[in-house]
């Protein structure tokens, strides 16, 4: 077996729940015989032809609502943002509609909407979006954000397999640049449950998409110190996975929250608050966050490196919290 | 009065019995409507209350124009259309009082219920236009599998202003889906006139934009409702894509039942009422040229009032709902969210000494 | 001077920034001769005209879109959603367009985003939102949530002369049944300064809007048992005024968040990180949360009080807090 | 040869200069393009490279219609547009290589940049669509307030199935507003072909549905675009409200630099690049019925390429954006978002250490 890039993993997985499951079908803007702007969708045209994966006007409101209407009726639809940032035109529908179908009138609607995210790679602020914490607060979504390719594969399964509706961001800068061997099999990684990327004792970094591998790397450097760092790849952030927060938090007793999303209003502060409702009497220091400036995210490359976190600020962060 | 033979382009080919059928729905519609309003006068009804008076035509005509196999999207006016499609008076009357057994389980108001298993209508949202999207995907489904089926989706001349209704009309359009849209115009979008609404002179006029055919018809005439309707869902079945048809029709009683329509020019609404009411003009037309006699028509005047009275004992009877059920099925797994901390072992959120309306009483 | 209502006050604050400012205008759905679904902007159309308050089409997207049109050419748009729900269909145009307007181009863009929010009001769940939290991780907004009549009118007034743009929630449980004096003269509340509806000594209540009301019926509660309850109303929570909440801990060591929004992902989360960075050592408690449960929010009395936040909840977490 | 008299309706009314000036428009954004891809080979321009290559007629020719004090909205493909309207070459450049003392200062990619003090033209965003409602806010203050001005907004063949778009000229349309839309139709939305993006038959079939007047224009004849631009421009500045205009072009490179238009039928491009050149075919017309010598053709040749090396060493000599500059300018009121804690004091955002392409080398 054969290393396949993170992108080539998603395809992969999309490929076999489409072989699986006759329902699984693709729609999307110019991922039919064009295959998508960054080819997650390269040749699933050409073998699944015409009905299966869709070109569709460029309407993202209009497309997750047609998802919606085929999931009733049976249908698993995986729906393609050309770039995450346009999800925002389907807000409405995402946490109005989609979410609240099962809720409100007993509606199955087991969509996966997925699409290029993040930022570091210089696509300035319309096409560098992380915008997770929006739906953080929409009961009845799912938000998933794989930063393996083992774990892009395993997990877009789950999330065409999910019976109810998953937002699934994948990380552009790790597309091409993260490569791994897929398990054998039919490799599904639940939704729901966190991974310890990189074991460690006196504190932990909780994180998960591309800045995980910045804390594996900072957690590389602060070895050399002598400052054993254990990272968390939380994999889903909707359910989180309050059992291994808690349990890392047990082990370390100190707390970094690492996210690429500006600081205010992301996800941080709904780690930290069950960080204090689980377990606060194990803390021996604030939960701290590392985080994007609380800015747009501007394109110039020393303007997009100052306002993102980089891995030297983990560094930094983790060498206070482990002095604390 | 000797029965005339049905003339079959006065009655568009439907039998005597479903000529009779159109009547009851749309005065089960109005019967229904008018026990809503003692009840909402009772402080029996939850909320507000949304009338179809003077629309039941548009609503009764092209659901019936459907197979039980086709699926409607209806909107708040279209309470008829929900009962040609198998809605029960009693589900309806549940759901406007909140009860336990209703259609949603107290999830959701008024007529925003469903049933995508056997009867096929879906539930809609209150956020004008998002139905569009998600009936193109409905009717997509069906062409994708080869289904013999067709949707019909409703929305109002203020609808269409929105994004989503536009996004959807446009996909399903491109997509070819077996789908009906009816623009059902009714002067009004709550206070505000069709002509602040758009600068369109009709709103067929939307359709060659869209690449497809666009049909008027007269919403306060059931028949003709019904037959525009049946001709587009037959040629959506064949495969002809999406058609536009615009009702016009006129909306008697406010948005809800609280509005008193001040922006409505005097005698507006009672010329309506007077000259162009579809259970008025239908009931002539029975009586008239499609023969009929006043019997027949007072016959399900009296079996419609038996019904709407049986439901409503029966809906005043049912439970209301249980608190903690609040927590099921947001998701298949969990199948309910946990009580939060503060709440474990707490028998009823309110506590007697609960006092809301007695905020602001305190010292700032 | 006579009382007016929360709703009054409104619409006081606007006449007066209308008179003031003729840039100052109007436009929303049914706001014109109507006066708003809610009548808020009832008298405006005979006072100021037609094209100063100005009905649209049903176009939450559209309209927001046109206000910051106007606005990058000197008017000072008040924009009204219908009800605070269908703000969602124009959270594109305030996320990516708006928001952003001043920092990728330049362009002023003052506009206030108003309208009718919250629950309690057996409104089911597309007429009883809190969308507050959708909007904390976007620079260049700020987010306004009165809670009493004199802030209503005075805060209405610094948004609509503030040089960037404003969310401002109205809580329509509060338009009727709470009323207050106004201050004479040129009342304007500043945005981004918090307010300490009440003082008092064992434990603090950060909280916000008609959970204003709620915590201050508990701590009055808790009064008759000895329990000292201060109780901080935000105001303002984009900017949020870390110094008002670092006092209140300082001053009681004990924390409780409460607010009407589901507890995931809500402003909770945020002010409990901030509360971890900036006075960590002063906590005596683990910070806690009072919410909603994680659901949308349900139309049927039983449910919707079940899953709301209750004055009795409050009351018991602050005795939980208050004996840790 | 002789210069013969200008025939008024061959040059629409232009003088001598304006026609030159149209043609110095189009080389100009060509040049400067081509320069643009030069810099793109040598990896000067950070992200991608988005060409108007055979469309240049449709920008130049529209936008030459407006005067200084109205405003113009364009997009990716109105390069040509922005010049006109004063946007200088050595703002692009600056903008392209993400220089410090570019218009938005490195915050914002390509030509996303505008002026609404001096030369009136908006910042766009990446979001399709978003501009119309704009642009319909900024017309309608020019009608709140009397001022005779007028707006020009841009969309694509896609944009066109976008919500923003149709919410946005709705409303534009029923207010009334002095806009003028243009449908850039240059058969592609990246690689999706007009028939999957709408069913309709011609895009200014949607003019109708909105109740306002739809043309047709030539986009690769500067002539036409300009004549029925000025038409709609001057119908708007006399109360006439919005016009739809469809220009018919041809995107004759890939979406952006990198996209190998693998979609395209073969010979396709070489047609129009062929036959349909809008730079070719005026200045055929221009050394043809408008009696220009080639010469004169050939000085604007060469102004323009000194135009363009000049600003390419200006922008070249520019300095890179400033790390800390990022934190300027969200809000009036702060000024600056403060640093975070961990970054207080610290002179380089990226230390020497990092990476970044090395990540996935450590083990999981
Ligand atoms: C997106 C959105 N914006 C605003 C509203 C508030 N609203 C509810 S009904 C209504 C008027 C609808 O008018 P129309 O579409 O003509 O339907 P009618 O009530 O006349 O049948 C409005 C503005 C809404 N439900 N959704
Ligand atoms: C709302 C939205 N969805 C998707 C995109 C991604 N996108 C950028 S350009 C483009 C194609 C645009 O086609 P068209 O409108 O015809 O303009 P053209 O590039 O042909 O000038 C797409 C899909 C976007 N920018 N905005
Ligand atoms: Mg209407
Ligand atoms: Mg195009």
């Amino acid at each position: 077996m054969s290393e396949i890039t993170f992108l080539e993993a998603i395809r992969e997985g999309i490929t076999e729940e489409m072989e699986r499951d006759e329902n699984v079908f693709c729609l999307g803007e110019d991922i039919g015989a064009f295959g998508g702007a960054f080819k997650v969708t390269d040749g699933l045209h050409a073998r699944f032809g015409d009905s299966r994966v869709i070109d569709t006007p460029i309407a993202e409101a209009g497309i997750v609502g047609a998802a919606a209407g085929a999931a009733h009726y049976g249908m698993r639809p995986v729906v393609e943002m050309q770039f995450i940032d346009f999800v925002s035109c389907a807000y409405d529908m995402l946490t109005n509609y989609v979410a609240t179908a099962r809720y409100r009138a007993f509606l199955p609607c087991p969509i996966v909407v997925r699409g290029p995210s993040g930022g570091y790679v210089r696509g300035g602020p319309f096409h560098s979006q992380n915008p997770e914490a929006a739906f953080l607060h929409t009961p009845g979504l799912k938000i998933a954000y794989p930063a393996t390719a083992e774990d892009a594969k395993g997990m877009i399964k789950a999330a065409i397999r999910d019976d109810d509706p998953v937002l699934f961001f994948e990380h552009k800068y790790l597309y091409r640049r993260i490569k791994g061997t897929m398990p054998p099999g039919d490799h599904v990684v639940p939704l729901g449950v966190a991974r310890t990327a990189r074991e460690g004792t006196h504190l932990s970094i909780i994180t998960y998409a591309a800045t995980v591998w910045k804390s594996l790397e900072a957690a590389e450097l602060l070895a050399a110190e002598g400052i054993s760092v254990e990272v968390i790849d939380l994999r889903t952030l909707l359910p989180l996975d309050d059992s291994a927060i808690v349990a890392t938090v047990k082990k370390t007793n100190r707390v970094l929250v690492v996210h690429e999303d500006t600081v205010t209003g992301g996800v941080g502060g709904e780690i930290t608050a069950r960080i204090n409702e689980l377990c606060f009497e194990w803390l021996d220091a604030p939960v701290r966050r590392v985080a994007a400036h609380d800015v747009p995210l501007p394109y110039a490359p020393p303007l997009e490196d100052f306002v993102l976190p980089q891995t030297s600020d983990i560094v930094r962060a983790c060498r206070w919290l482990a002095a604390y | 009065m000797a029965t005339p033979d049905l003339n079959a382009s006065a009655s568009h080919g439907l039998t005597r019995e479903q000529l009779l059928a159109l009547y009851r729905w749309m005065r089960l519609t109005r019967t229904l409507e008018e026990r809503l309003v003692a009840l909402y006068r009772q402080t029996k009804v939850v909320g507000g209350l949304f009338r179809s008076l003077g629309q039941e035509g548009c609503a009764v005509g092209s659901a019936f124009a459907l197979e039980r196999r086709d699926v409607l999207s209806p909107l708040l006016r279209n309470l008829g259309s929900m009962l040609v499609k198998g809605a029960e008076p009693v589900e309806i009357l549940r759901q406007y009082m909140a009860k336990g057994d209703s259609p949603t389980r107290g999830r959701e108001l008024n007529i925003h219920f469903g049933d995508v298993e056997e009867r096929n209508f879906v539930g809609q949202i209150s956020h004008l236009g998002d139905m569009v999207p998600v009936m193109a995907g409905v009717t997509l489904t069906f062409k994708i599998r080869g289904e013999d089926r067709v949707g019909l989706v409703y929305v109002g001349d203020g609808a269409t202003s929105t994004g989503a209704f536009h996004e959807g009309i446009n996909f399903a359009a491109v997509q070819r889906c077996p789908l009906v849209v009816i623009v059902e115009n009714n002067g009004y979008a709550y206070s505000t006139p069709t002509f602040r609404q758009t600068a369109a002179r009709q709103f067929i006029d939307k359709a060659i934009g869209y690449g497809i055919p666009g049909v008027r018809a007269d919403g306060n005439d059931v028949l003709d409702a019904y037959r525009v309707t049946r001709d587009a869902v037959d040629n959506a079945r064949q495969g002809g894509g999406v058609t536009l048809i615009e009702m016009l029709t006129y909306r008697r009683r406010g948005h809800a039942e609280h509005d008193n329509q001040s922006y409505v020019q005097p005698g507006e609404i009672e010329r309506w009422a007077a000259t162009n009411d579809p259970i008025d003009r239908y009931v002539a037309r029975l009586t008239g040229e499609l023969g009929f006699t006043t019997a027949e028509v007072e016959g399900v005047d009296e079996e419609v009032r038996t019904v709407v009275d049986t439901a409503t004992d029966q809906a005043e009877a049912s439970p209301p709902c249980d608190g903690p059920d609040a927590l099921r099925g947001v998701y298949v797994e969990p199948a309910a969210m946990p009580r939060l901390w503060y709440r474990e072992g707490v028998a009823s959120a309110v506590d007697a000494h609960e006092r809301p309306e007695s905020w602001g009483t305190h010292d700032v």
